[in-house]
């Protein structure tokens, strides 16, 4: 089955955003030689995500999705719509990234550079219609981040994030091949969509083989999205990682895993539903009680909005877990909505951050709202759209995973879910008690710049309008169902 | 779509009356001036008085469908609409919001020193979410407002709270959240039984299979039992309402509290009556219970708030006891009994936090002969104590004697059992009211000094008026209120009383069969 | 000829060696070492479907992985290295400065 | 309708005073409330000229509760019996209210005196005009809050304070039965209306009710719960309890509350639902027995009673026993009469004793109302004496006086009544006796012998003003011509006015004897009245020292008697304790902060100690991050080897 390949102009066209990223990446690269001040290479930065965010946009209404080299690279709403997350989360985070790498002495043109490598390795996921380009974004993806994580080379426990980070991801990557591996050798191809043919035709969708690859392929997902047992790295790395690196990663490699977790499920393995399904079950439970529980003994904030994400992952699995593509579809919705909360509420933790202030205990937070009155009712704001309270955007979300698993017949996990939940709101609350109902011990200085102030605004807005008028990211997500 | 009274005035009245207030908050977030902030919500909530006023006026006393309804596609991939309408059982609950709204931000002129902004958005953030889920005929709507007023209601008690503030509050919201998070669930198991809509009308003309109508109306009760607070679910009420501000307190007792019986009304009934018949007789012990309990708690309470707090639940069990007498003069005693309670106990709230701001102490030994003190005080002090013991002529009588009325021609035993609350009550609120204000007073302390007590001010007159007024009126003359009710009540029984649940299907076995 | 079999159970047996070699020793670069003993394991057995299944894509993953492999290797080591400026230990049981 | 006004007036009264007796009106009160009374003092005499003529008036004014079926109005009904209640309760009530311009001047809560006796003459009009059984619950209910206020009026007393409570809560056990009382009525009936109900008595009767499984008459088990109300409101036993207390409040509330009117609501609304009672044996013998118990008990309590008051208390309590007794043998007018006849002794009595105390307010405190320390009073205040020789000449029935007449009735009604009113006419008799003995020794006492209070004290001593004397008087003149209306035929043909006048409602009373028989028991009520003053003027004009020596030789009856039995005692220690602790101990302390307490705030506990053990599943450690990412790939797929 080798094919003929030829280079052609739509094949540049399709991947125009990707090539953007990179090409903007690599400029980055040479400026940071020239150019002294790093706010000039951040806005080039935005500027480039831009651009490719203009790119994705302009291809978004497309009627059907197209393939190409060589159907190896896909180019179908599913992936345009992770493609915004991605370009959100990035500018997102280059633009609350100004102040604070200044603060943390850590103002590399690298910094920005590696941002966008990764955003292309998650683009380049989010698109791969085989498993080979799904292995090469998964990587620069990964790669970059573990130097973002560890970017931060006088703090030990930076250096320690980066280290851990990378030698669990790439020990899950292994699992990843080795499910690849599999899969190629029980169907002869990495193409995702022939796989599902070959699964038909040769009718070997309950060899146990084929269970093992999707489970390492599962393993290695699971991994990226933080799902318990898997999830792991994730507290240790949030907590060492600078704090807009782990804002980025929050969002971004979850976003991404999901992208492919549910690519690769749905239309590469989607005859064996019923298995998959079984497996993530538990899964589910263990990452929505294991997140919601342990983030109640947090003290550092950063670390307890890692227990948090890890919570979330739990409620986004709801949706795949369904099985069905309006599953699905509740999945990508959440992930969206996730973005503006999590980045919103990582705002408000970096603004705390400033020259010898940590500013991550939650005491930091006591009375807060006395001094700044504005900051903590965004914060305020954020905490009841993560624990899903109306008119919050947060709630939206919870509502349709909720709504897609009743709907097929996961009754029990949704009333799971729906406890912890309640569970998870204690410590979402308690950030709100310190802020409002404790008395300030330290008089708290935010570092405030004009860039945060608009992601602030963002992302604020975008969280009440979904949670008051979901429809117009509802449309956007059925728009973009996959298949 | 169903048979409904469509809005007929030129302006889209309950729109208007439950977004006045949201459009205050934003105006009051852009004020600076803690006076201007106070006249701001202080017109609001009027000007939210007055638009309401119409729908007394032009309400339809002669159908049980829903008026002045309007209607707009939401959320049309969910066939989620912006669906509002009142009826006979919800009128009288959006005036009195209206009204209790009014007079929480009368009360709070001076009491709310600090954070006076963020302490009116939340009012008005508040009274808006109490109206929407009035008037909610969708239940994603109902349950986005039945939500939202969480968060408000966690502020006020949290912030402007007394000690223990934190500790009330955060226990006031988990509580609530739980109960509600399972409605959530049994929300979305209906949208999908109910052939994938959350218009209320449409589902409750669906029928349910025995098994579903039992879970859900398990799910249900939930939520609503806790909001009651229905015994054993009431410890979050003790410390909301001693920890809350005075507003706090009147808005818990006055609104928030009837939310959990006006669910049961609304939802639970016509929803799954079978369910209902089977949870008939532990319902109706558990209020038994209530009434009973919440006055010997009463009888033991030391603390001036707490003891009014018990006593709601006390007055509560009678609520819930009517309804589930499942006969008109039961239920409709039952909604004027929420709409009384609402009145008394909230100027009963009003009335300590008046006093509260001149003691600062809420221990009823501090106090003694407080009638020589302050007269006037005393005066309406002794109406209240009255109007909630349920003397004829007050507006507690009449819900009370149609509750036990009621409730002995359903069950005589619960009636009579209820009626002993009667005694107790008188118990309890004459003792409080002689420690209080009888026997010798502490003049050296509350007469002289910087502890000097004052009388009622003019403001506070003003505040508390309305209230006796509304007490005398609906004791003289309760039709002006039963009348609206009347259609409605009787429609909403009748749907109940077709049910085909034979009995005798006992739900200790449901609840093992349904288990396993 | 080898049948595929063979080829199949050393790839799982390296594979396995690779995990155990992972978790049980306790020098990062020995793990380091046994996770490129994984991969190589993966390495194997593509080639190995690859020349059974007559089809190129395997050969070609191949290729790509030990390129990934060398990127992994050098981001890795630099890592380790800035680590050990900081701490100077490569044991990752004196490594638990986060947790919990 | 012009009647309405009859309530309305003191209503009015009232609302003037409460609002601004205090700042404006202050001791101008009467000058508002006595007109007012007054008024509708001449509009009964109109309603009962009316009613003279044969007109009866039943109307509704407005419906008052309408829910369902469930329909009930505010309604008047005038007929003979309420009009003779209305002449008790405005006459005695005008009077009272000008006695009390005298009695409570300076007093600083003067507005608020009036301003609550206005609201109490209010409620007792609505109660015995009331034409249906809910409005009058609402005036019962409205005459205990007026007592409640009353007897707390010096509520900086803390025996005041409880006083009042008490009263209060003692009713609402009455009121207990009597509100259920209403409900059944209105199951069995389907109406409250008097006229409704009284009409289908006839109807339901053999109807049984199941209670608690037993198979129960409805009618009894309506006029027992009927009854228990009017056990509370006219304190009968077991709830005469409140009534001696309530002697806290000030005298002239004593007089009109708790001796002329309220008190005798309950016999008023079981003679009003006599209809109901009639058909019902057991309910009837219940209230005989429960009626003729109390007039001897409450007697016997009196004989040794020090407080002035307090005796004419339990007098009240006694002869209230004799009004039910009547309506129990079915005498239902000779009940009413003896209301009649003893609002007037009995306010007098009530009133006399307040010019004493009045005139003894000058000395020490707690003294004033001790008979021990008073005596000889005659010369100081000769009216007084006279009024009060009067009043007891009358209730102890000397023949002639109002007394006389009504108890005669009553007793001679028990006499027919079968076998067990023979034994209630004994009772009755042996009442009557003590009735004299302690009647008289309060004279002796009090008038009589030596000034025994504190010397310096007695030159203050002085007859009361012409405010207080002057209705003295007036209610003297009624204490000696109210029985003249009643006399019965064996004395004097056609004479019985007001058993004729009361006929169309109360019917007349069955059972007949020879003229011999009534002659006898005429002579021997006569005879024991003078048997027991006699007795009394022996042991406290002749003997002094004999009733110490009496005293001490009957050491325990004596105080048994002096403790009231020990009966507040026991409802202490056996009710009101009880409750108290275990509200306190069991309920607050243990169920509700330990169990339900325990509950809500153990869970989040646990949980957060969970999390606390959890959070150490996070070692830190890299292999372990990686045992555990391999471990969970092995369950996966050991998971699905186990479901293969």
């Amino acid at each position: 089955m080798d094919v003929t390949f030829s280079l052609g102009l739509q094949d540049i066209s399709a991947i125009m955003p990707e090539l953007a990223m990179i090409s903007v990446g690599l400029l980055l690269l040479m400026l940071d030689l020239v150019v002294k001040r790093k706010e000039i290479i951040a806005i080039i930065g935005v500027a480039g995500a831009l651009v490719a965010l203009y790119g994705t946009v302009s291809v978004y209404g497309m009627s059907e999705s197209q393939t190409v080299f060589a159907d190896m690279f896909l180019l179908d709403k599913y992936s345009c719509f992770f493609k915004i997350i991605f370009y959100l989360n990035v500018i997102f985070t280059i633009c609350i990234s100004f102040k604070y790498m200044a603060i943390e002495k850590a103002a590399f043109g690298e910094y920005y550079a590696l941002l966008l490598f990764a955003t292309a390795g998650m683009m380049i996921m989010a698109s791969a219609a085989d498993l080979m380009i799904l292995y090469l974004g998964l990587e620069l993806m990964a790669l970059s981040t573990y130097i973002l994580a560890g970017l931060l080379r006088k703090q030990a426990r930076s250096n320690e994030a980066a280290v851990k980070y990378f030698f669990l991801g790439a020990f899950s990557s292994a699992f990843l091949l080795y499910g690849i591996a599999l899969t190629y050798g029980m169907t002869g191809t990495t193409n995702i969509t022939d796989i599902a043919t070959s699964l038909f035709t040769l009718g070997i969708h309950d060899s146990p083989v084929m269970y093992l690859g999707v489970i390492f392929m599962i393993v290695a997902f699971g991994f990226k999205v933080a799902l318990v047992p898997f999830h792991m790295w994730a507290p240790d790395v949030y907590e060492g990682a600078p704090t807009s690196i782990t804002a980025f990663m929050s969002v971004g490699p979850k976003a991404a895993g999901f992208a492919v977790l549910g690519r690769v499920l749905f239309e590469a393995f989607g005859s064996m539903q019923p298995q998959w399904s079984a497996v993530l079950v538990p899964l589910a439970i263990l990452t929505m009680v294991v997140g919601s529980v342990i983030a109640l003994a947090q003290s550092n904030i950063k670390r307890m909005l890692a227990y948090s994400s890890i919570a979330h992952a739990g409620y986004m699995l709801l949706g795949i877990i369904a099985g069905t593509p309006e599953g699905l579809t509740s999945t990508i919705n959440y992930l969206m909505i996730y973005t503006f909360m999590n980045i919103g509420a990582f705002t408000i933790v970096i603004m705390l951050r400033r020259e010898g202030f940590q500013g991550e205990n939650i005491e930091d937070y006591m009375g807060l709202a006395k001094s700044h009155p504005m900051a903590s009712a965004l914060m305020l704001i954020f905490m009841f759209s993560l624990t899903g309270i109306p008119p919050t955007a947060g709630f939206i979300g919870k509502f349709y995973v909720f709504m897609e698993a009743i709907n097929a017949g996961y009754t029990y996990l949704a009333i799971i879910a729906a406890l912890f939940s309640v569970v998870s709101a204690f410590f979402y609350l308690r950030i709100v008690v310190y802020m409002y109902m404790k008395e300030p011990q330290n008089e708290i200085v935010l570092t405030t710049s004009g860039p945060a102030g608009i992601v602030l605004a963002i992302t604020c807005l975008a969280v009440l309008i979904i949670g008051i008028f979901p429809s117009i990211l509802l449309s956007l997500a059925n728009f973009s169902i996959l298949g | 779509m169903e048979d409904v009274i469509y809005n007929n005035l030129n302006y889209p009245i309950i729109t208007w009356t439950v977004f006045l207030p949201v459009l205050g908050a934003i105006i009051v977030l852009l004020l600076r001036s803690a006076t201007a902030i106070r006249w701001t919500s202080l017109i609001v909530t009027g000007l939210t008085f007055i638009i309401s006023l119409p729908l007394l006026t032009g309400f339809d006393k002669t159908t049980h469908k829903m008026q002045f309804v309007e209607w707009h596609q939401w959320i049309p991939s969910w066939g989620i609409n912006y669906f509002v309408g009142i009826d006979g059982i919800s009128i009288l609950f959006i005036l009195l919001t209206t009204l209790l709204s009014i007079l929480s931000v009368l009360v709070s002129w001076k009491a709310i020193a600090n954070k006076a902004k963020e302490f009116h958005i939340s009012i008005l953030i508040m009274e808006a979410g109490m109206l929407g889920v009035f008037v909610s005929l969708d239940f994603f709507l109902f349950y986005i407002f039945w939500e939202a007023m969480l968060i408000p209601m966690f502020l006020l008690i949290g912030v402007w709270g007394g000690e223990n503030r934190v500790y009330a509050a955060v226990k006031f919201f988990l509580y609530t959240l739980i109960g509600s998070v399972l409605m959530l669930v049994g929300i979305v198991v209906l949208y999908f039984t109910g052939g994938e809509t959350l218009n209320i009308l449409a589902l409750s003309s669906e029928q349910y299979s025995l098994n579903l109508q039992f879970w859900l109306f398990l799910a249900f009760f939930a939520a609503f039992a806790v909001k009651v607070p229905m015994f054993p679910f009431h410890t979050w009420l003790p410390d909301a309402h001693t920890e809350a501000p005075t507003a706090g307190s009147v808005i818990l007792a006055g609104v928030l509290l009837k939310m959990g019986a006006y669910g049961f009304l609304r939802f639970s009934m016509p929803m799954f009556p079978d369910a209902t018949m089977m949870f008939l007789k532990p319902i109706m012990i558990l209020s038994v219970i209530a009434i009973i309990y919440g006055a010997l708690v009463c009888l033991a309470q030391k603390d001036l708030k707490r003891l009014i707090a018990y006593s709601s639940v006390s007055h509560m069990g009678f609520v819930t006891l009517g309804i589930f007498a499942l006969n008109t003069q039961g239920v409709e005693g039952g909604i004027l009994q929420m709409l009384n309670h609402g009145i008394i106990t909230g100027a009963l709230f009003l009335m300590i936090g008046i006093i509260y701001e001149r003691t600062h102490t809420r221990k009823i030994a501090d106090y003694g002969g407080f009638a020589g003190l302050v007269p006037w005080y005393a005066g309406f002090f002794i109406v209240l104590t009255f109007a909630s013991i349920g003397l004829p002529g007050m507006n507690g009588f009449i819900g009370e004697f149609l509750i036990i009325f009621g409730a002995f021609r359903a069950k005589m035993v619960y009636g009579v059992l209820a009626a002993t609350g009667i005694i107790l009550g008188a118990g309890y609120m004459l003792w409080l009211y002689q420690r209080v204000f009888f026997e010798k007073a502490d003049t050296e302390r509350w007469a002289t000094g910087d502890h000097k007590v004052w009388d009622l001010d003019m403001r506070e007159i003003i505040t508390l008026v309305p209230l006796i007024i509304l007490i005398f009126w609906v004791g003289f003359y309760p039709e002006v209120f039963l009348s609206y009710m009347h259609t409605s009540v009787a429609h909403l029984l009748e749907n109940i009383n077709q049910t085909n649940y034979a009995g005798g299907d006992h739900l200790l076995t449901r609840l093992i069969t349904g288990i396993f | 000829m080898v049948p595929l079999n063979w080829y199949i159970i050393l790839s799982a047996i390296m594979f396995s060696i690779g995990v155990v070699g992972f978790l049980a020793r306790r020098n990062l670069i020995i793990m380091f070492i046994s996770i490129e003993l994984m991969l190589n394991s993966v390495n194997i057995s593509l080639v190995a479907y690859s020349h059974y299944l007559q089809s190129l894509r395997g050969q070609i993953l191949v290729f790509f992985i030990i390129t990934v492999a060398a990127a992994e290797a050098a981001i890795g080591l630099a890592i380790i290295i800035a680590f050990y400026k900081n701490n100077p230990t490569i044991k990752v049981d004196e490594i638990n400065l986060l947790k919990g | 309708m012009i009647y309405t006004l009859i309530p309305l007036l003191p209503l009015l009264a009232f609302i003037i005073n409460i609002l601004f007796g205090r700042d404006y009106i202050r001791d101008k009160a009467h000058l508002i409330a006595v007109p007012a009374v007054a008024g509708s003092f001449l509009l009964s005499l109109v309603a009962f000229a009316g009613v003279l003529k044969g007109e009866v008036i039943n109307v509704n004014v407005y419906s008052w509760i309408v829910s369902g079926d469930f329909n009930v109005s505010i309604g008047f009904l005038i007929d003979q019996l309420t009009a003779i209640m209305l002449m008790v309760v405005t006459s005695i009530s005008t009077l009272i209210f000008i006695y009390s311009i005298g009695y409570m001047h300076g007093d600083k809560g003067y507005y608020r005196f009036f301003a609550y006796l206005s609201l109490f003459v209010f409620s007792m009009l609505i109660l015995v005009m009331a034409n249906n059984f809910l409005l009058l619950y609402f005036g019962w209910e409205a005459v205990g809050l007026c007592s409640y206020f009353l007897i707390g009026y010096w509520y900086e007393k803390k025996s005041a304070a409880n006083a009042g409570k008490k009263a209060f809560i003692v009713n609402r056990f009455g009121d207990f039965g009597f509100g259920l009382g209403v409900i059944l009525i209105f199951l069995t009936f389907g109406s409250l209306d008097y006229m409704t109900v009284f009409s289908g008595a006839d109807s339901v009767l053999g109807q049984t009710i199941n209670l608690f499984g037993y198979e129960v008459d409805t009618i009894t088990l309506i006029c027992l719960l009927l009854f228990c109300g009017a056990v509370g409101k006219s304190a009968q036993m077991p709830l005469h309890v409140w009534l001696p207390d309530a002697m806290e409040g000030p005298t002239p509330v004593s007089a009109l509350i708790h001796a002329a009117t309220m008190v005798t609501a309950g016999v008023f609304m079981v003679a009003r639902s006599n209809p109901l009672f009639s058909l019902s044996a057991t309910a009837m013998n219940t209230v005989a027995v429960v009626g003729g118990v109390t007039a001897i008990f409450a007697a016997t309590i009196a004989l040794v009673q020090k407080d002035i008051k307090r005796v004419i208390a339990y007098s009240t309590v006694s002869q209230l026993g004799y009004m039910f007794l009547a309506l129990g043998v079915g005498a239902y007018s000779a009940g009413i009469f003896h209301l009649y006849t003893h609002a007037y002794f009995k306010a007098l009595l009530f009133l006399g004793s307040g010019s004493v105390i009045h005139a003894l307010h000058h000395a020490k405190h707690d003294d004033e109302q001790n008979m021990e320390k008073m005596g000889g009073l005659k010369k100081y205040m000769p009216v007084t004496y006279w009024v009060f020789i009067i009043a007891t000449l009358s209730i102890t029935g000397i023949p002639g006086l109002a007394g006389f007449f009504s108890k005669d009735e009553i007793l001679w009604r028990a006499y027919l009544g079968g076998d067990l009113g023979k034994f209630l006419w004994f009772l009755g008799v042996a009442a009557a006796v003590l009735t004299a003995f302690y009647s008289w020794r309060l004279i002796y006492l009090t008038f009589h012998g030596s000034y025994r209070g504190d010397p310096e004290q007695e030159h203050h001593i002085h007859e009361s003003p012409k405010v207080i004397t002057v209705p003295l008087i007036i209610l003297a003149v009624g204490a000696v011509a109210a029985g003249w209306v009643g006399i019965p035929p064996v004395i004097l043909e056609h004479a019985d006015r007001i058993g004729e006048f009361l006929a169309p409602v109360l019917g007349h009373p069955h059972g007949h004897g020879t003229h011999l028989e009534e002659w006898l028991v005429i002579a021997v009520s006569v005879a024991v009245a003078v048997i027991g003053w006699l007795v009394a003027m022996f042991m406290y004009i002749k003997k002094t020292d004999l009733p110490e020596k009496i005293a001490s030789l009957f050491k325990p009856i004596y105080n048994l008697l002096f403790n009231k039995y020990w009966i507040d005692e026991l409802y202490d220690k056996i009710f009101v304790q009880p409750v108290l602790k275990a509200s306190d101990r069991i309920v607050l302390a243990f169920f509700d902060a330990k169990i339900i307490e325990g509950v809500v705030n153990g869970i989040p506990a646990l949980i957060g100690g969970f999390s606390k053990k959890l959070r150490n599943v996070q070692t830190g450690f890299l292999s372990n991050y990686g045992l555990a990412m391999a471990i969970g790939a092995l369950c996966i797929i050991g998971v699905f080897i186990f479901m293969r």
